[in-house]
């Protein structure tokens, strides 16, 4: 399930959504991302997040169905917000869930490393000195490079 | 075909969306950015480092040698920073 | 910070309370797991967790700071239940945070390969045949075995 | 010295704890477990199987050649399945 919104979510409540009533699920992975306040050298006040809106939709249905292709899956969400966001705001949850904890944990750090370097979001960070759109860095290039298939 | 622009593409040219129709000679997503700078200053030093530019045409990643065509939904936009 | 106790948590509160007033977290990994119903060939009513007072805490500590000498975390949480409990329970979180998310990534696998493989919990599986103590999985050796360093 | 027993190990010598005093020349872990079968035949059918024993001393993991002491709390039990 994949969901591109402007509001903030509840982990707790879409961890127990998605795992209800299916107990075959032994394992929930998940990676919780926050605006970080030190990301540049300035302090950030503030973010905004700029999206592709349909694209980005289209992209991540399309990577979460191929985890569901690579690893044995039960279930598995993902959330992106877009918008203005200050510091210890939630941007993002991945959360896969599995009968194996492997499973869980691997399709969970792919559907991250694609997402970094594929999904259509653009950040604008509020600093002292005023806006500035961040630049992307080449180790999340290399993270998604790993899960290439030979 | 509409072509959209997105973070530091978007504010540099000036505007997020357009209707263009390039000439006939523009038949792949190389040509068109071979073409777009004529348009103007701020398409030209906007589009001036290649390697800082990703194309999506009709909301899938292309490649410079991809042929566009009339109907196309073009977006150019930089590296992406989302997660 | 390791807790083991009977009582079930809320995921969401402890994401939460972990990352309160740190702005300089990035991202947040973290482990959930449930109780199966289908771990053996007969259907299973519930499970018992069985554990070793003292030494389980001593040696969740002691794993804890493992993680906090090899990655760069900023905060981690370990709750482990013990007792009874049904299919689609929760009986084991694990929470990583730091500036990057290969570390939260890396060290939550690690504390939960690790945690398979030393914290003397045993499951005693209820079915419909009887009690049933589960056997360990070589497969957990051999996760946990990836971690020990050359 | 103080004994633990946990799961099958537990169920199958009939306690959880116990308080022995093993004669002088048991001085290891290995000693230990070749000692405790005397104890009678629960003990003997429980430690049959040395590779599913897995033994602490005080807290820790230990191997056979470890050194036991009088005021040790020594636990027996089977490999772990938490998590």
């Amino acid at each position: 399930m994949i969901r591109v919104q402007e509001n903030d979510f509840d982990v707790g409540l879409e961890l127990k959504k998605l795992t209800a009533n299916n107990h075959s699920i032994g394992g929930v992975a998940s990676f919780l991302g926050l605006v970080r306040d030190i990301a540049s050298e300035e302090n950030i006040t503030a973010m905004t997040l700029e999206h592709y809106p349909g694209m980005t939709e289209k992209l991540l249905s399309e990577i979460e169905q191929e985890a569901h292709q690579r690893w044995d899956l039960d279930a598995s969400l993902i959330i992106h917000r877009y918008g203005r966001m200050e510091p210890g705001e939630q941007i993002v949850l991945v959360v896969t869930c599995s009968k194996h904890r492997k499973d869980a944990f691997e399709s969970c750090e792919f559907l991250m490393d694609y997402l970094k370097t594929k999904a259509p979001f653009w950040k604008l960070e509020e600093t002292s000195k005023g806006g500035k759109w961040v630049d992307a860095r080449d180790s999340d290039d290399d993270a998604a490079t790993r899960w290439l298939k030979g | 075909m509409k072509i959209l622009y997105f973070a530091w593409l978007r504010t540099s040219i000036g505007k997020s969306t357009e209707e263009i129709t390039p000439p006939a000679e523009v038949k792949t997503i190389g040509d068109l950015l071979d073409w777009l700078p004529s348009l103007g200053v701020n398409y030209s030093t906007a589009l001036e480092k290649r390697d800082l530019l990703r194309v999506a045409v009709n909301q899938e990643y292309a490649e410079l040698d991809h042929t566009i065509n009339a109907g196309d939904e073009i977006a150019l936009f930089p590296p992406v920073t989302g997660g």
